[in-house]
């Protein structure tokens, strides 16, 4: 019994501390409101989902990056759940409502997010869509990011400079990420004006390293002329490098990929990946939060009065572009 | 001439290999109780599960109640008014008393509403019947394995059933509530229900049986009524040959040399201040009702239990109860009275169960050496006489005689100085009891001291040199062999009566 | 009662080969070993890249890691427990080992940190389920959301690279053309298959699992012993994820995710009885060969990726149903 | 702080036993139901809940506004659904893993018939059933094959996991015809119909569990499936309705999502088993038939509140694991702590009954 008690009341001072360690930075609500007066601070809040994985770590930067830039004037908090919960990223924003911050940054990944969206623009909170986005029927002012089919169709031209006008190519992907699926959408566009090239296989790696490189061996020894992996992924750089480096088939197969954990920047260094399409990620969190900001503080004269005729002088689209990682410049974007 | 209920003729069933039931051919009149009496695989069990329709018959017909009955499944049993109470004890220890009793028959409103008042109220009034006071919502998790029985007897009960089946209804009841048993046999009886009492205890038999029927092997031996049937003829008649059971073992003299002394001992909540001295090669009956305590010091001088206040000295040297690991380490041994929930490991091979206590003793550099384990199992099997094909054979497939036996050996094997045994021939048959009998006896003699536990008083006064009686958790009183007898017993352990000396 | 006796006692009347194959069946995996056979016959017929020296080392260490954590597992469900907690744990040690040896810290003493990590899981771990009595599948459950949580701290959410050869050597370096790791699974495979028939401790058990009172009351440690099984299973996990570590030459932030039901299958397959107090490490090894042998055929066979996972669940069932119809009742 | 919480519960359950005794009948009857369920672990959990909101509230004005309440209860809905699902399996002795799926399933058929020009109502109802199939299903495998329901719902989940993939082909369903979309904004009395059903589910599975005779079965079996049979229960069926209730309500939660959200999201309940078997555990619900509806609720509803408690209180995002398996086993523990005492009180006061006769 006794030890009982010793355990739970340590377990629940435990966690009472570290809610309360987050509790201590949240503003008072009454300081938050769509103007925000000089010398208050005003919380923005990011909401994406499966926050665990590493993808995300950039666009902390980007916010974390924006809160130190305004200098103590606003706080940034990330919600959304740490597991690949979709529902409970919903969840989030309208519970994050209630809050009523200064304005949201929310990843549309599933139309399902809509209502929600539409439901904080109603509450009068100002808010934009990051790193994805689902325009129809969507309240929301802006986009911000890069859109996920031009990052794939941006994988065409490494594949054509590694790898030639023609061959086989097999890609690393997971099921279920509809921006995994846009990117591939993309890729295969730019091949259209490239027939010589043929897609023998579309394979799972789950965006796990391990479980790719176990899928993908498999499917390298069943087409022996494959010459180039195309990796949609966080995860797939290291699962194609991985099984590339374990089949001796590193120089006869390339890799082109996405994105920018770092084991994929390692097997880049290595030469095992030749290169790999990097979103400007942080710019997603940065320049999103700050039109939020550059709305709520100033009011370009679109019109007369824009507040009066529900106008947003915002642009509605920003597209923060791509970058090409290899050999020469792998080593910069190493954390 | 009592008009007949049922009649059985020529009831065969086969199982693979074996001829369970031979052309068994009976019938039991309305109103009367009939005891089925017979061995371990004398097919008593199965012709019973026949008649609850949980078995069908190879051949034969029954005819209950003048119409052919075929019974496919128990339901099919139940609706032609037979209910039944197995051996094996079948209740939901999840549920309450109520709704154990109306398993599947709850009272129910429109739309199969369960009428949870209406049913705890049948269910008192049924308790009522037979003097019984659980409370109707008690979940019968909390309740020991006797009152369980009693809660199941009730649901077959609440069949009002023409004919009633006890399948060993006593094997695991306390003599207060075999007492309830009994006047509820009468109470039924009067009622015009007929009851077919299937037992091994004689005394019982011969007490509540109007008409006696005896299998053996799985045919039928012939039926006596109450009359002109002795003891002793029955027992020939489900052996095959004479056997003494309650024999006088004689009396010994004590000697000195004190095996295991308690001194103050005390659990709360459990008993306190119990304090006894058993001597070498002693037998110490320890009698009185279940709940009285007398388990819970067993298994608290075991370690199983952890001790609040008292001195026990061991083979001479003190000894303060921790872990039963180091009870066996110094020589002690219990055998529990529940084999199948914390004695042994039905679903194992006898070796296995055999070597549990000792596996320290079969371990050569961390490994287990079976090899040795098996031949130990075998040479137990043969000095206890457990009937079985092969060491490697699973306890479950043993009868509980067997089982019971192979408990037993399993701790025996300890060779242990001093020997706990608690109900140690509950729901097995005669000759099996006598053989533990004997077995107990020849131990005791060779030097070994047992203390042993059991709600059954002839075996305790046969069997044991003194014997302790207990009451609500305290020690009452120890009678030397002489002066103990099942009146003063029943007084001391009911408090009627002050303890001896 | 009497029908379970007559109907053991029918077995001596059985004929000669009806006996051997009980004999056979009567170690549990024998069955299964059957299935699989056919599997592989059935499967180098479709493509002839199935039994290749190759595709064979591909599968060897596709089942080297899941191959070692899967003992763990085993173990603890004879014992009548669960671990949810083994993906967790599996990650934790190697996000450890590898930010202390990235970061410079001897290699040996970096992996024994790892398992000192590892040990301490399981210690706490055995205490919420042996001391606090909290269901097994609960305690395990919330001390995974903690531990992945902690690894989540600890790495800040980055992969950790800049690892030494030396270290990456555990993971690739080959004998007779297969991996280190799948070597050294056979071997801990092989010693914990040995153990758990022949040594006593682990013989104890099937005990606690059959009948955990019981087992109290003959003696044995129970609770120790299952603390025990809980920092043995934490070891295993910990072992295979430095593994995978030094496989990839880096730790992947997000390894292990997920392994515990990959495991728990694995091991269910292989006749692990979750009730407790039955199977085999060699059983609960096939069971994590044949969904190995799975994923690796579907995708020789270039099966659509959308319809692998439908035919992996349905095949599983599969698998478990044909062992089931080998298997005659007495032996069940 | 364990034994205090026991304490209070015990407290309250025996106060409202009390009053129970001195009223008119019918609340009588009340009071006696009542009083073991404050006396179980059910009890210590609500309290903790209570204590568990009291708190936030105090450290988060917004907590105790309408709008956040009405956020937590449909923040809850799916997985309290699914909960009630499982409970029912696991009262039985089961696991029903294939939850999640069938959740998702539900959703994305609907969609589809909806697309395919099926009218609202009759598509709903398709999706709806696609869950009782596949619950059938998996009680056609464990209780025909015989074969554990760990592997027969964890077969039937990757396959309708693979369904969904193949159907949405990774991308979420949307563009649903405008009558359904009416639906997305509309309201029961002013709430959100995924809370109003939610309710109505758990109250109705929860009365149901105690005085529905066909559910009482699952009590029964779960107590011992071998005794079930000899009291004439039909075990095998009994159980495959489990299953399909379990499957049922799944996609019912899935239903109410696609609802709220105006598209079926290909993502939808992966993962939710898991939290679906948590939820009735924390309650209180065990294999061998122990257990109720309401402990399944009150566990869904902790686990929102440390969620919530998340959202609101701004928990730094790297920290929600900790925080959240942190209160699971905190609440276990004071669980199990509650139950220990109470099953010993029983226990001691039976032992002096005995000692009477």
């Amino acid at each position: 019994m006794k030890r009982i008690l010793t355990i739970v009341s340590l377990l629940l001072v435990a966690a009472i501390l570290l809610t309360s360690c987050g509790q201590k930075a949240t503003p008072a609500p009454t300081t938050v409101g769509t103007t925000g007066e000089t010398g208050k601070v005003e919380e923005y809040v990011v909401i994406a989902l499966n926050w665990q994985h590493p993808y995300w770590n950039d666009i902390k930067a980007g916010g974390k990056y924006f809160e130190e830039a305004m200098g103590g004037k606003v706080k940034v908090t990330f919600a959304g759940p740490e597991s690949p919960d979709f529902p409970g990223q919903i969840d989030a924003v309208i519970q994050q409502i209630a809050k009523k911050p200064a304005g949201m940054l929310v990843a549309a990944f599933d139309p399902g997010i809509v209502p929600a969206i539409n439901q904080a623009i109603d509450a009068g909170i100002p808010v934009g869509t990051f790193e994805a986005d689902y325009p129809k029927g969507n309240k929301r002012w802006f986009f911000c990011g890069v859109n996920a089919y031009n990052a794939g169709w941006a994988m065409g031209p490494e594949l054509i400079k590694y790898a030639g006008e023609k061959g086989k190519l097999i890609f690393s992907t997971n099921i279920g990420a509809s921006n995994s699926d846009d990117k591939v959408r993309g890729f295969k566009d730019f091949l259209k004006d490239y027939p010589g090239w043929e897609v023998v296989a579309e394979v799972d790696d789950k965006s796990l390293v391990r479980d790719g490189a176990d899928a993908l061996k498999p499917v390298l020894q069943a087409n022996p002329d494959v010459t180039v992996i195309i990796g949609v992924n966080a995860g797939s750089g290291g699962a194609a490098a991985t099984a590339v480096k374990e089949l001796n088939l590193v120089g006869k197969v390339h890799i082109v990929c996405q994105d920018r954990d770092d084991i994929t920047l390692k097997f880049i260094q290595e030469g095992v990946i030749d290169s790999t399409i990097v979103t400007r990620t942080a710019d997603n969190t940065y320049i999103g939060l700050l039109m939020l900001y550059q709305y709520n503080h100033f009011d370009v004269p679109l019109t007369k009065d824009n507040k009066a005729n529900h106008i947003v002088w915002l642009p509605g689209n920003i597209d923060v572009g791509t970058v090409v990682v290899d050999k020469n410049n792998a080593a910069a974007f190493l954390h | 001439m009592t008009e007949i209920l049922l009649t059985l003729e020529n009831l065969t069933k086969r199982f693979p290999g074996v001829l369970a039931l031979d052309h068994v051919s009976m019938d039991v009149r309305r109103g009367e109780v009939h005891a089925v009496i017979g061995e371990n695989g004398a097919g008593k069990s199965t012709l019973m599960r026949i008649l609850a329709g949980a078995e069908i018959p190879n051949e034969g017909r029954i005819v209950l109640d003048g119409k052919e009955a075929h019974f496919r499944n128990p339901l099919d049993a139940q609706r032609a008014g037979v209910g039944i109470v197995y051996q094996e004890l079948s209740v939901f220890t999840n549920l309450s008393v109520a709704e154990n009793i109306f398993a599947n028959r709850q009272p129910t409103a429109v739309g199969s509403m369960v009428q949870r008042a209406k049913m705890r109220a049948e269910a008192c009034k049924l308790m009522d019947l037979f003097e019984l006071d659980y409370e109707a919502d008690l979940v019968l998790r909390n309740l020991n394995m006797g009152d369980r029985q009693m809660v199941e007897i009730l649901r077959a009960v609440s069949l009002n059933p023409k004919l009633l089946i006890l399948d060993e209804p006593t094997s695991s009841l306390t003599i207060a509530e075999s007492e309830h048993l009994f006047q509820l046999v009468e109470r039924l009886k009067g009622r015009g229900i007929s009851v077919m009492y299937v037992s091994h205890q004689l005394d019982e038999v011969l007490r509540l049986g109007d008409r006696i029927t005896v299998l053996r092997d799985g045919a039928y031996v012939g039926t006596v009524d109450r009359g002109q049937a002795t003891k002793d003829q029955l027992v020939e008649m489900m052996v095959g040959r004479a056997v003494d059971l309650y024999k006088d073992y004689g009396i010994h003299t004590e000697d000195p040399e004190v095996k295991l002394r308690v001194q103050g001992l005390r659990r709360t909540g459990a008993f306190e201040d119990v304090s006894f001295d058993l001597h070498k090669g002693e037998i110490l009956g320890f009698a009185g009702l279940v709940g009285s305590g007398r388990t819970d010091v067993a298994q608290t001088l075991f370690g199983l239990a952890h001790i609040t206040a008292g001195e026990v000295e061991l083979l001479g040297k003190p000894y303060v109860p921790r872990t039963a690991r180091d009870a066996i380490a110094r020589g002690l041994a219990y055998v529990p009275e529940d084999r199948k929930t914390v004695g042994l490991f039905l679903d194992m091979m006898l070796c296995d169960n055999l070597i549990v206590p000792q596996l320290y003793r079969f371990t050569k550099a961390g490994m287990l050496d079976d090899r040795s384990g098996r031949e130990l199992t075998e040479k137990y099997i043969g000095d206890v006489g457990i009937v079985c094909r092969s060491p490697r054979q699973k306890a479950m497939t043993l009868s509980g005689g067997n089982q019971q036996k192979l408990l037993l050996a399993m701790w025996l094997a300890l060779e242990p100085q001093v020997l706990i045994v608690d109900e140690p021939t509950r729901g097995i048959d005669v000759s099996a009891k006598v053989e533990i009998h004997d077995l107990l006896r020849r131990l005791a003699d060779a030097g070994m001291s047992i203390m042993l536990i059991s709600s059954e008083l002839p075996e305790v006064l046969t069997m044991s040199d003194r014997v302790a009686v207990m009451r609500e958790g305290r020690l009452e009183g120890i009678l030397p062999r002489k002066d103990a007898t099942q009146q003063r017993i029943m007084a001391i352990a009911s408090g009627v009566a002050a303890g001896g000396h | 009662m009497t029908t379970t006796e007559t109907t053991r006692s029918a077995n001596p009347q059985a004929g000669a080969s009806r006996r051997l194959y009980l004999l056979l069946v009567e170690r549990r995996d024998v069955t299964l070993l059957i299935t699989i056979l056919l599997m592989v016959f059935a499967f180098s017929r479709m493509t002839p890249y199935f039994v290749t020296a190759v595709n064979l080392g591909t599968m060897g260490l596709a089942v080297a890691f899941n191959g070692i954590v899967v003992i763990g597992t085993t173990l603890l469900i004879i014992s009548g427990n669960n671990d949810l907690c083994i993906g967790a744990t599996y990650g934790l040690c190697a996000i450890v080992v590898g930010l202390l040896i990235s970061r410079g810290f001897p290699i040996i003493p970096g992996i024994l940190v790892g398992l000192a990590v590892a040990v301490l899981v399981g210690i706490i771990n055995g205490q919420l389920v042996t001391r606090y009595m909290l269901p097994p599948m609960l305690a395990t459950l919330g001390t995974q959301s903690v531990f992945r949580g902690a690894l989540w701290l600890i790495s800040g959410g980055h992969s950790i690279v800049g690892l030494p050869d030396s270290f990456a050597v555990l993971g690739q370096f080959k004998i007779l053309g297969l991996q280190l790791p799948v070597w050294i699974m056979l071997v801990v495979v092989l010693t914990a298959d040995v153990l758990l028939r022949r040594s006593t401790f682990l013989r104890q058990i099937f005990y606690i699992g059959i009948n955990r009172r019981s087992a109290t009351t003959a003696g044995i440690r129970v609770e120790r012993v299952i603390s025990v099984l809980f920092v043995i299973a934490a070891v295993m996990a910990a072992v295979a994820g430095i593994l995978d570590g030094a496989r990839v030459g880096a730790v992947y932030v997000m390894s292990g995710v997920g392994l515990e039901f990959q495991v728990i299958t694995a091991a269910v397959i292989g006749g692990t009885a979750l009730s407790g107090g039955k199977g085999t490490i060699l059983g609960s090894l096939l069971g994590v060969i044949v969904m190995a042998m799975l994923t690796n055929v579907l995708n020789l066979l270039g099966v659509n990726m959308y319809w692998q996972s439908i035919m992996v669940g349905a095949i599983l069932v599969g698998v478990v149903a044909l062992d089931r119809v080998l298997t005659p009742k007495e032996v069940r | 702080m364990a034994q205090r919480l026991a304490g209070w519960s015990a407290a309250l359950g025996r106060f409202l036993s009390r009053i129970g005794e001195r009223l008119p009948k019918p609340l009588k009857r009340l009071g006696r139901a009542l009083e073991p369920i404050f006396g179980a672990q059910v009890g210590a959990l609500a309290v903790l809940d209570a204590f568990g909101a009291i708190a936030l509230g105090m450290a988060s004005p917004v907590f105790f506004t309408g709008a956040n309440a009405i956020a937590m209860g449909v923040a809850m809905s799916g997985n309290v659904l699914a909960s009630m699902g499982s409970t029912l399996v696991l009262l039985t002795g089961g696991f029903d893993l294939s939850i999640g799926s069938a959740y998702g399933l539900g959703g994305v058929i609907a969609a589809r018939a909806m697309l395919a020009g099926v009218p609202v109502w009759p598509a709903l109802g398709l999706g709806l059933l696609t869950g009782t199939l596949i619950g059938f299903i998996n009680g056609l495998i464990v209780t025909k094959l015989e074969i554990n329901p760990f592997i027969a719902t964890m077969g039937t989940m990757t396959v309708g996991r693979g369904l969904i993939n193949i159907m949405t082909k990774g991308y979420s369903i949307s563009g649903l015809p405008p009558a359904f979309m009416k639906l997305v904004t509309a309201k029961i009395l002013g709430l959100p119909p995924s809370l109003v059903i939610m309710l109505l589910a758990f109250v109705l599975t929860d009365l149901l569990l105690r005085f529905w005779r066909p559910m009482r079965q699952l009590y029964y079996i779960g107590g011992s499936p071998a005794y079930a049979r000899l009291v004439g229960i039909n075990v095998g069926r009994v159980r495959t309705l489990a299953f399909m209730f379990s499957g049922t309500l799944a996609a019912l939660g899935g239903l109410l999502f696609t609802l709220r959200t105006g598209a079926a999201s290909q993502q939808a309940g992966t993962g939710m088993e898991m939290m679906a078997i948590v939820s009735p555990f924390l309650g209180g619900v065990g294999f061998g038939g122990e257990g109720s509806a309401l402990g399944a609720f009150l566990g869904a509803m902790l686990i929102a509140l440390v969620v919530n408690a998340i959202q609101l209180l701004g928990v730094a995002v790297l920290w929600q694991n900790v925080v959240i398996g942190t209160f699971l086993i905190a609440a276990a523990l004071i669980g199990m702590a509650r139950f220990q005492r109470a099953s010993q009180r029983i226990q001691r006061e039976r032992r002096k009954k005995e000692g009477e006769v």
